[in-house]
């Protein structure tokens, strides 16, 4: 670990840094919010002695205890009621849904309980509850192991719906969720939880990007393409490989997928008059299309080519052996980029 | 299984040597509190119905024959307690002190939920079936956590009522309830209100074997009550409470009732149930029973029962006179707790409708 | 009941037709299947005696036996699971969701079974359940009774999604649902149940319209309108308000929503150069954004002004006094034409 | 609550007045199969174990140490029923005849089922805890429509096993089950293998009663069983399967066993359970029970041992040589079952992804 001052040019007091894998930046995020607010309480199939199947709790019941780190029993519906109910009570629970495809059995407290309490009660009830899940492929699972499901929470009002692409991200966004008063639904790319970088780490409560905002992660001046979670890092490549055709894409990350940052996006295609919209999950119904939709009613005049969209298709998420060929890849991104050029 | 009855339909008391300690304080004064209390949950039923009839409300779910069931557990609870309705128990309401006006501002359409669950410790009424008692657990688990179970001291110790019906034992968040309390020991007592039908689908359906026995397999304590003697479900919530407060665990109550009426006022009971059936449940009817006890112990005077007269006259009239001032909220309130934080989303919507109400819209997504 | 020679012009023999309401077009659509295929059920809460509670089941039980229209118990989950069990073993069942925001406990048996199963099996097994969801607003109803989930469903791979605007169509519509060895979401516009038309009473197995197929339903130059469900009468009513004021609009009904028939849409918005759609569900992520950008991808040239939406808010649906100032309105929808016109 | 046992660990046989008839009929031959069995079920989890740790499988679910729950509960099936695995049940599939290679198939990426479910009446394996036993129950009650229960005749007669774990006695959905089985009666089975873990999470915290106990608040009857103990196994589940043959409806087993292994193979059992416990159920290992009962018999001639042996080398080597045979599917047969019947969106995605791949692609949505 190393200390720098004001490393990220944020804070200006001395900082530490420490060079983390974006799982390991959640685990210390856990980490400050547990040690720094008591209300604060993990929940969730094998987050104890596991320390999760990815080892995201790693070591936090042993520090936290069993009251505060639960390893519940198997019933993700049951871990978001009960969720629900220990936030009325002024806990803030964070409950780890152990893959993607595993969230829909808790679909109906999510949709209709943790989204709605607080404008059913006029703001009386608050739940802040966080439901991590980590999300999208490309890790050669089995079936229900790498599914894409925000659009399905994006939809629903009241739920906030982000995703960090970066350990340091990842450290400030799960603090950020958990000290929002809102539900957030926290979806982790589990594809990028190897990568490393160095993080700085803030003591809790230090004020971060926030959860509502967009993020221009690589200027640009042609094509403006935008991501989210795991597709960051494909447009960041796709951006690498057109720089040496010459093609230069700007690179935007959403952060987060309700509210979407419209402005930013806008602002970004206002620029480059072109734009593509990148996700794992299938593009039909997906956030791409929210996306090209709204950029094309702020930018009508201003855009040279329709938006374009590369995700999934409307299939069933293949097996592993072929999930290459469905998630959006460099390639497909280089060829929608194409796509929007031509126009 | 047995079914724990104090009182008889003809208003006899009988002897339990189990329950009948929790009752032995309960004063003729007491009794016609609990007497009072499920009269006038019943006013509020006729006056409610009456105001749906003449198109003041939209819907209503009345709790005719429920009322010893409801009013006799919400009086074995502490201050401290918390009650988590499903949608019919206005007698817990009345109890806890919520003003049953408020009730029906979700029935007249102007908001969704009601009332402060804070002030009196009563959670909303959920409509999604079986979707809440996860969330008694949950609270429930929160108060072990706050240290407030098991320390012995009466003014301290808290726990959480979860009522349900018996059609809302079958979903599977009701089961997963009893799997997070049981394994958790929340202090927190479900108390299911089997009044034979889940709208037209008598219990049968649900299950063929006493709902009662439900929460033996979960490894929580059951009991069987007769839900039309106010006795004994006060004398069975009582004591579940006591194990909830002491720290001992969860309790599973089964009340047996019957829904006199129909499921809301938008169902035709005719169309599923004979009237013998009725009838039968009409001659075991929760208020009668009390009062026949007390008036054979002439413990009914006169000027009691004209009291509860003008009491009850006055309850519909502030339930008429509320609901008739009750206006539909501004238009633009239904952005205003979408999120308890800023969320751009909602502020250009609101936004834009605010202008396009004023006729001043222009661009926008809609 | 009359009697008319090929009234739809679709068939040339002698059809009985009747004049009845979208919820009796649909018992009739049920009887038929349910008298001419034994492997028809039908599975839902007080769907028996009761006849359900918009009595669309009505007298059904009594004709056919409580075994083939069964009162299940209380358990949406366990509906769905069950009546997928029964297709697996050769069986057509048809199930009732009571109300649309009643479905969301049945969403992991819809999403992560009924949805994939065929794709599981690589064909081997398949699962014609059809769900019933008396769906969208406008009928003074408490929470949860009026909600509009399509784009959850339609997002899915594995099911088919469609709706009814009319009585006729929910006569055909409902069959060929039935008849479909693919699982199919069925939204029923309650708002419209009661909505009367002359039906041609075509017997089972009559080649329809087809589920995959939008339609038409009044031609005009200046703007399209795209609509489903409930909505297809407010675009109708906006494009009688139009005409009086000189501006011709076409409405679409889009009749299904996966798949999306945007050969039709887009063939219309060719024709007018302008496109509004409209939906009762919240704009945010909902189908608008898809057929929005769709047709912005196939008529890049073609379109004079962004396609406009017209649907929910990003908030809760209300309390029954201020629905109408949440769902899309005649003024609404007729706003977003000025807006495309202005353009 | 008894478990019921009737061979002990040392492999001593022990009498049972209620379950003895049921293994009456098994002689040397029947033993030495069910041996065979669960020698080759071993040898099948340790070859699929090897290749996964050489990287031709992605992930494998071993079943070591429940052979016997799954060996004697599939024996005890007819031709006629079927059975619905979870994910583990390698000993059931291979009595049932399903080459075990197609299990592999999911495993090492190349397709989500396996095999034909038709073919030998085993479901597919449901990798969502909890959601099959549903299915088990509609396809039971399937069978109750098309008249094949309680006909008496025992070629027909048919019924449904539906395989759960112990974690999974917590989702809902499993409730539900419990639920509309025993409402309709469906000739269904629940066989639970409690084999102690969810992952890492011991038994305790879904219940703190024996899961056994669970069947009977739904009204089903419960038996809670040996399941290291082959015969044990096998006679209560053709108990159960007779009884929903005969109509009498749903049965719930706890089978009490153990997994050996680890959760799959990426778990690590070391981060939450201790050596002497394992070392406590290898004593028990289902495996050596029934060898020591054979052999005290003097009923495992070397040959037989000796051809045991060549047909589990034969067993690993057509499991490696099918496992190395399994090349990727073709990238477009992710389109090829989305849906039964034409799609229009598969098909133009299709279209474009062909095009795409052989680089002649253009316009598009990706
Ligand atoms: C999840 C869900 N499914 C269906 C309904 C529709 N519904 C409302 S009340 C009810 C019956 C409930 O029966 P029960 O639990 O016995 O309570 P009771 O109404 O008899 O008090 C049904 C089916 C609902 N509100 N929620
Ligand atoms: C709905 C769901 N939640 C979580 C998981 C992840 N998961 C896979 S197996 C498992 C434990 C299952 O335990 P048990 O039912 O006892 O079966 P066992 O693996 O011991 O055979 C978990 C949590 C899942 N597959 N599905
Ligand atoms: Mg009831
Ligand atoms: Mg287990």
């Amino acid at each position: 670990m190393t200390t720098t001052a004001d490393r990220a040019g944020t804070s200006s007091s001395s900082v530490p840094t420490e060079k983390v894998t974006l799982a390991r930046a959640i685990t210390l995020g856990l980490r400050t919010a547990l040690a720094h607010d008591p209300s604060v309480l993990l929940m969730g199939e094998d987050i104890g002695r596991l320390g999760g199947v990815f080892r995201v709790t790693d070591g936090l019941q042993a520090e936290f205890g069993a009251d505060r780190v639960v390893d519940t029993p198997l019933a993700e519906s049951g871990i978001l009621g009960t969720a629900i109910g220990l936030a009325m009570r002024g806990y803030r629970p964070v409950c780890e849904i152990q893959f993607d495809g595993f969230v829909f059995p808790a679909f109906d407290q999510i949709t209709t309980m943790l989204a709605k309490l607080h404008a059913r009660s006029r703001g009386r009830i608050t739940v802040p509850v966080v439901v991590r899940i980590p999300f999208g492929g490309g890790i050669g699972a089995v079936e229900h192991h790498s599914e894409s499901p925000e659009v399905l929470f994006a939809h629903t009002a009241g739920l906030r719906v982000v995703s960090p692409a970066t350990p340091a991200d990842a450290y400030t966004m799960i603090q950020e969720a958990i000290a929002s008063p809102d539900p957030v639904i926290f979806l982790e790319p589990k594809g990028r939880y190897w990568d490393k970088a160095e993080v700085a780490l803030t003591p809790y409560g230090t004020p971060g990007a926030g959860l509502d905002k967009a993020r221009v992660v690589r200027p640009g001046s042609d094509v403006t393409v935008v991501g989210y979670g795991p597709t960051v890092h494909t447009a960041l490549k796709a951006a690498a490989a057109a720089d040496a055709e010459g093609i230069s894409l700007e690179v935007v990350d959403l952060r987060t997928i309700s509210p979407l940052d419209h402005a930013t996006v806008v602002e970004s295609v206002r620029g480059t008059g072109r734009c593509v919209v990148v996700h794992e999950a299938p593009v039909q119904h997906g956030v791409g299309a929210e996306v090209a939709a709204r950029v094309t009613e702020e930018c009508f005049y201003e855009l040279e080519a329709p938006v374009q969209r590369v995700g999934g298709f409307h299939t069933q998420y293949p097996p592993a052996r072929i999930e290459h060929d469905y998630l959006p890849s460099v390639d497909r991104v280089l060829h929608a980029v194409d796509r929007a050029m031509a126009f | 299984m047995e079914t724990v009855q104090l009182l008889t339909p003809e208003g006899t008391r009988v002897a339990d040597a189990r329950y009948d300690h929790r009752v032995a304080h309960l004063d003729a004064d007491a009794l016609r509190g609990f007497y009072a209390d499920m009269v006038l949950t019943r006013r509020f039923d006729t006056e409610a119905t009456a105001l749906q009839r003449q198109g003041e409300l939209g819907l209503f779910t009345p709790s005719m024959g429920q009322e010893a069931a409801q009013v006799g557990s919400a009086h074995a609870l502490a201050p401290q307690d918390w009650a988590f309705p499903a949608y019919r128990e206005h007698g817990v309401l009345h109890v806890r002190g919520v003003d049953l006006v408020d009730v029906l501002k979700q029935f007249r359409g102007v908001e969704h939920g009601g009332w402060d669950p804070a002030e009196h410790h009563v959670h909303l009424f959920t409509l999604v079936v079986g979707a809440h008692p996860l969330h008694a657990v949950g609270y429930a688990m929160g108060m072990q956590r706050d240290g407030v179970v098991g320390t012995g001291d009466p003014q301290r110790d808290a726990g959480v009522i979860a009522y349900l019906g018996d059609g809302a034992t079958s979903q599977g968040d009701v089961s997963e309830a009893l799997v997070f309390a049981g394994a958790s020991d929340a202090p927190v007592v479900f108390f299911v209100q089997n009044n034979q039908w889940a709208i037209s689908v008598p219990v049968g359906t649900q299950s063929k074997v006493p709902l009662a026995q439900r929460g033996q397999g979960f490894g929580i304590p059951t009991v069987r009550v007769d839900g039309n003697d106010v006795l004994a479900s006060y004398a069975v919530t009582a004591e579940a409470m006591e194990r909830a407060h002491r720290g001992h665990g969860p309790t599973f109550i089964e009340a047996v009732t019957y829904r006199m009426g129909a499921h809301t006022t938008s169902d035709d009971p005719l169309r599923y149930r004979e009237d013998d059936e009725v009838a039968a449940w009409r001659a075991k009817d929760p208020i009668d029973r009390l009062r026949r006890y007390l008036e054979s112990a002439g413990e009914l005077p006169q000027d009691f029962l004209a009291d509860l007269e003008a009491r009850s006259e006055a309850l519909a009239r502030h339930v008429r006179d509320g609901v008739h001032a009750m206006t539909a909220p501004e238009p633009t309130s239904m952005f205003d707790h979408v999120y308890a934080s800023p969320h751009s989303l909602v502020q250009s919507e609101r936004a834009w409708f605010e202008q396009y109400e004023s006729g001043l819209a222009e661009g926008g997504a809609r």
